[in-house]
């Protein structure tokens, strides 16, 4: 697919930063402040959505590659999953037993921390998989459904 | 340390790891859900006759964290859901060659695993919400999987009726938690006695016919049938086994008997839980008419299999909801008793027979290429096996004795009429004959008659594939002939589940 | 006890857009408006006059915490929130899927099954 | 301590209106921008009842609902569907909203529903007191999400994973393998 045109390019790339900072500022700030892995997630896939319609798939899978994100999603997935089941350590699925640090800073609160950005990955790189895939998604012609039957 | 989460998390994480390794490891899929669903079925075999388990999923005691609770019931269906997953996926091996994208479709398939076996262990209303989610989400992608016309169309219509379930569970999963204040079911069925006492207030009211119709839509009880009768027959033939043999009764049946009998609870002193009963008496009587006189007409193997589903799962409702109902009227327990257990019973054996059904008419279908009843016959000669295991099916879904699916009618037929609902019995007999006129019908034209065209050519399917049909054919033999074995190992354990109530609040509450 | 009403009448009002109307894409926003109409409804259960939200921050007394909104409504519309936002995502492919088989989003042209 | 119930009424309202305006608009990408007003009206609820988390969420997710039914619906084909309505199904379906609309006014009405405002927070008051010496973190919501209810954010993540993979299997080229490839496999 074709990107966009030239002033839309350019303030893409002078903002497509700062969403992903703000993004993994959610992230990680999600014990403290509003926000968490899923918000945080969203906001990142939004970053690299915006890549994708700006300037065209070529660049947006330069910086997130197809396999690099289908290989996140479910990573992500799964060091959550793992994360519950390090709680069985002490007999009860999910049961947080990682150090809980000190209150109100951001190394705090054990599984939550870890938690929060296995989530984020997980969403940010579905969500962007998901919309690529929905957006390169071509209607082939009915010629070539017809020919392909035929063979 | 107990080992009830291994249920959910096994499934979990091959489901997340099939993607991630597919990419190097082509038969990553084959491996590893055939591995995953097999520990899974040898756990849910060894899980008979154990003590009921309540887990606090992080360590935090209920009402506040969430429970995971095993009890009979959970084990009954846990059963019923992982031996046919297991069958399901072996059956799937050679049959799902003609997809692609294979380890999406078994990374799906361990998904909906996943979610059935969260919605039977959650003793929490709004995390039995979400796996049922997961379970549904995963259906529909699954049912649209061939991604032709009417597959997708079928996967869509499914999806836009099960958003509407799901919208009006939540509704009423949030009408509970505003007038109880709590999520964990034995917590909400305890504040319900204590705070409404002998009254269910209208706000309970609204909640409980929200339940209901959610859990209809989702068991596919007439009047909320219209997806299955296209959802089932498009899906890939495991999955068209997995969603008549056990989704719509994890979601559907055994949602409804888990909120019904444990949250809202059946009892003389609700007046309005005998309404209740009543209704889920009324849509079971509907489907069983409806669904029996539809599937005659039929002329799609796996269409007049659909509608059938729709009909036995009507006699699995009506014996719970006898049961419910002589429960709310304040009639004798053990008549109650026999009711739910025959329902139950039915419950398993249809799990059991029409899964065969369903993986046996995928099988005719991959030998002889087409479904349609008028161009198959004499199947018995060319597929000896698969001919047979059919054939015993359909002898067990119509009711001949001594055939499991005889006995599980009798006992709901018998209860039904004991409970003085004379007309409901009589319509049910009368039905049960519909039944085996239609699948005389199947016998006529699929496995006896002579061979026609798309047969003669046909061979039996290979070994992966009839292995399945085999092991559900003895099941469906064996659960007629050693019902007392079954019956009271696993059956009575889940009735006694279902009828006691306060025993599932000591239970969870401690 | 009116906040609770217009919910359901949202609510029932994208019920009404999934029955009526026969473009697939309507179907859409239908099961959209529901899913909104859900969420706030939980929200508002949770809801305390002159209630703040649910974070600590340093220095705060403990009897502060008495003013806090429920904040067990929001953990279940977050959750809602991100199912509501898959269905979505598997919606839009299916008709997505479904155009390029038929031509056009009319379900009356797509529906060849009768249910 | 003012009220918000004006504030929340407005954003009702608005939100009925647009949704009205979303259903019965004949243009397409009229009715995706309404239906997303409605979601940045609920936003601003949410922020309004105490939910800053939600509306975080709600805000961002809208953004994405938005560019997904553009780029994946109206991009395709916007053109308005004029068929006649199935005036059976229409009629029953509003007697059964009727019905539902007045046993819902009659109930919110009743005695055993808590009024607007005074939530029970029978388990919650559990939440809020603990939440931050049990788990340390500042943000309660999220200490229930993922402490106190972990679980449900697994089948949560869960649910997330299963619609995007079986949005990418339903979007993959063909479904099927081609008949040349199962002759010589």
């Amino acid at each position: 697919m074709k990107g966009m045109t030239l002033i839309v390019r350019t303030i893409t790339d002078f903002v497509v930063g700062f969403i992903v900072v703000f993004g993994t500022y959610i992230v990680l700030y999600g014990h403290l402040t509003p926000g968490g892995g899923f918000a945080g997630g969203v906001i990142i896939a939004c970053a690299f959505i915006l890549l994708l319609l700006a300037h065209g798939k070529e660049v947006a899978f330069s910086k997130l590659g197809e396999n690099t994100a289908h290989f996140l999603d479910s990573a992500g997935a799964l060091v959550f999953l793992l994360l519950g089941w390090v709680g069985m350590s002490a007999g009860w699925f999910f049961m947080n037993t990682l150090p809980r640090g000190e209150q109100f800073s951001l190394f705090s609160s054990g599984m939550i921390l870890p938690a929060n950005i296995a989530i984020a990955f997980k969403v940010g790189s579905s969500l962007f998989l998901a919309f690529s895939a929905l957006a390169i998604f071509r209607r082939r012609s009915f010629r070539a459904v017809i020919e392909e039957e035929l063979t | 340390m107990s080992l009830v989460p291994l249920f959910v998390a096994i499934p979990l994480g091959m489901a997340f790891l099939i993607p991630l390794l597919g990419r190097w490891w082509k038969t990553s899929g084959e491996v590893l859900a055939t591995g995953g669903t097999a520990l899974l079925a040898v756990m849910s075999i060894m899980s008979i006759g154990m003590p009921a388990v309540v887990h606090h999923m992080g360590g935090w005691e209920p009402p506040y964290g969430i429970a995971m609770v095993s009890d009979g019931l959970s084990v009954l269906l846990l059963i019923a859901i992982n031996i046919v997953g297991f069958l399901a996926v072996m059956f799937s091996l050679k049959y799902m060659r003609i997809y692609t994208g294979l380890p999406k479709y078994y990374s799906l398939f361990m998904l909906m695993v996943a979610g059935m076996n969260g919605v039977v262990l959650s003793g929490d209303l709004f995390n039995l919400f979400v796996f049922l989610e997961v379970a549904s989400i995963a259906s529909y992608a699954l049912v649209a999987f061939g991604t032709d016309a009417d597959e997708l169309e079928a996967g869509f219509k499914y999806l836009i009726l099960g958003s509407v379930a799901s919208v009006m569970i939540l509704f009423a999963i949030g009408t509970v938690y505003a007038v109880t204040g709590s999520l964990n079911m034995a917590d909400v069925a305890r504040e319900i006695s204590i705070r409404f006492g002998g009254e269910m207030s209208p706000a309970l009211l609204l909640a409980a016919a929200m339940f209901l119709m959610g859990f209809c839509l989702k068991a596919a009880l007439v009047p909320f049938h219209a997806w299955l009768p296209d959802a089932h027959p498009s899906a890939p033939a495991p999955i068209s086994a997995m969603l008549s043999g056990v989704v719509i009764k994890s979601l559907g049946v055994y949602a409804m008997c888990r909120v019904f009998f444990h949250v809202f609870g059946f009892s003389p002193e609700l007046p309005s839980s005998l309404i209740i009963a009543n209704g889920i008496i009324a849509f079971s009587v509907l489907s069983i008419v409806v669904g029996g006189l539809l599937a005659i007409g039929q002329w799609d193997f796996k269409r007049l299999l659909a509608y059938s589903s729709i009909g036995q799962i009507g006699y699995v409702t009506l014996g719970i909801g006898v049961g419910a109902r002589v429960l709310a009227s304040g009639g004798v327990r053990s008549l109650a008793a026999l009711a739910i257990l025959g329902g139950l019973f039915h419950l398993i054996n249809h799990a059991a027979f029409k899964s065969l059904l369903f993986l046996s008419s995928g099988a005719i279908q991959h030998a002889t290429g087409t479904r349609d009843m008028k161009q198959l016959g004499g199947v018995r000669e060319k597929m000896p096996v698969t001919g047979l295991s059919t054939n015993l099916a359909a002898l067990s879904i119509a009711g001949v004795p001594p055939f499991s699916g005889f006995w599980s009618k009798l006992v709901i037929l018998v209860a039904t009429l004991q409970a003085g609902l004379y007309a409901i019995g009589g319509i049910a007999i009368a039905m049960a004959f519909v039944t085996l006129a239609y699948y005389v019908k199947v016998q006529r034209e699929v496995i006896f008659g002579e061979v026609k065209g798309a047969v003669e050519k046909a061979r039996e399917v290979p070994a992966v594939m009839y292995v399945p049909l085999v092991i559900l054919a003895v099941v469906c033999v064996g659960f007629g002939l050693l019902y007392p074995v079954i019956g009271y190992r696993i059956l009575e354990p889940a009735r006694d589940a279902l009828l006691n109530g306060a025993e599932y609040i000591k239970l969870v509450l401690g | 006890m009116m906040v609770y009403f217009l919910c359901l009448v949202l609510m029932t009002m994208g019920l009404y857009c999934l029955v009526a109307k026969k473009n697939i894409v309507k179907k859409v926003l239908g099961i959209v408006i529901m899913d909104y109409a859900v969420n706030l409804y939980i929200i508002v259960i949770g809801y305390k006059t002159g209630g703040v939200a649910p974070i600590v921050e340093p220095g705060m007394s403990e009897g502060m915490y008495a003013r806090f909104v429920d904040p067990l409504p929001q953990a279940l519309v977050l959750t809602s929130i991100v199912i509501g936002l898959g269905v979505l995502a598997l919606m839009v492919s299916m008709c997505v899927r479904l155009y390029e088989k038929h031509g056009t989003f009319d379900m009356s042209a797509i529906s060849k099954l009768r249910g | 301590m003012e009220s918000i119930t004006p504030q929340l009424y407005a954003l009702l309202v608005f939100m009925i209106v647009g949704s009205v305006i979303a259903i019965e608009t004949r243009n397409l990408l009229s009715a995706v921008i309404s239906v997303s007003a409605v979601g940045f009206a609920l936003s601003v609820a949410f922020l309004f009842l105490g939910a800053p988390d939600i509306a975080i969420t709600q805000l961002v997710v809208e953004v994405l609902v938005l560019i997904i039914l553009i780029r994946g619906t109206i991009l395709i084909d916007n053109t308005a569907i004029e068929t006649h309505r199935d005036t059976l199904a229409v009629v029953s379906s509003l007697i059964f909203f009727g019905l539902l609309l007045g046993f819902g006014a009659m109930i919110f009405a009743s005695e055993g529903f808590p009024e607007f405002g005074e939530p029970l927070m029978r388990v919650s008051k559990v939440y809020v007191q603990t939440g931050l010496p049990a788990t340390y973190a500042a943000n309660i919501v999220t200490a229930v999400i993922l402490d106190f209810r972990a679980y449900d954010t697994l089948g949560e993540a869960t649910v997330l994973f299963a619609s995007i993979l079986g949005a990418l299997a339903l979007l993959r080229r063909d479904g099927k393998v081609s008949r040349r490839e199962v002759a010589t496999a």
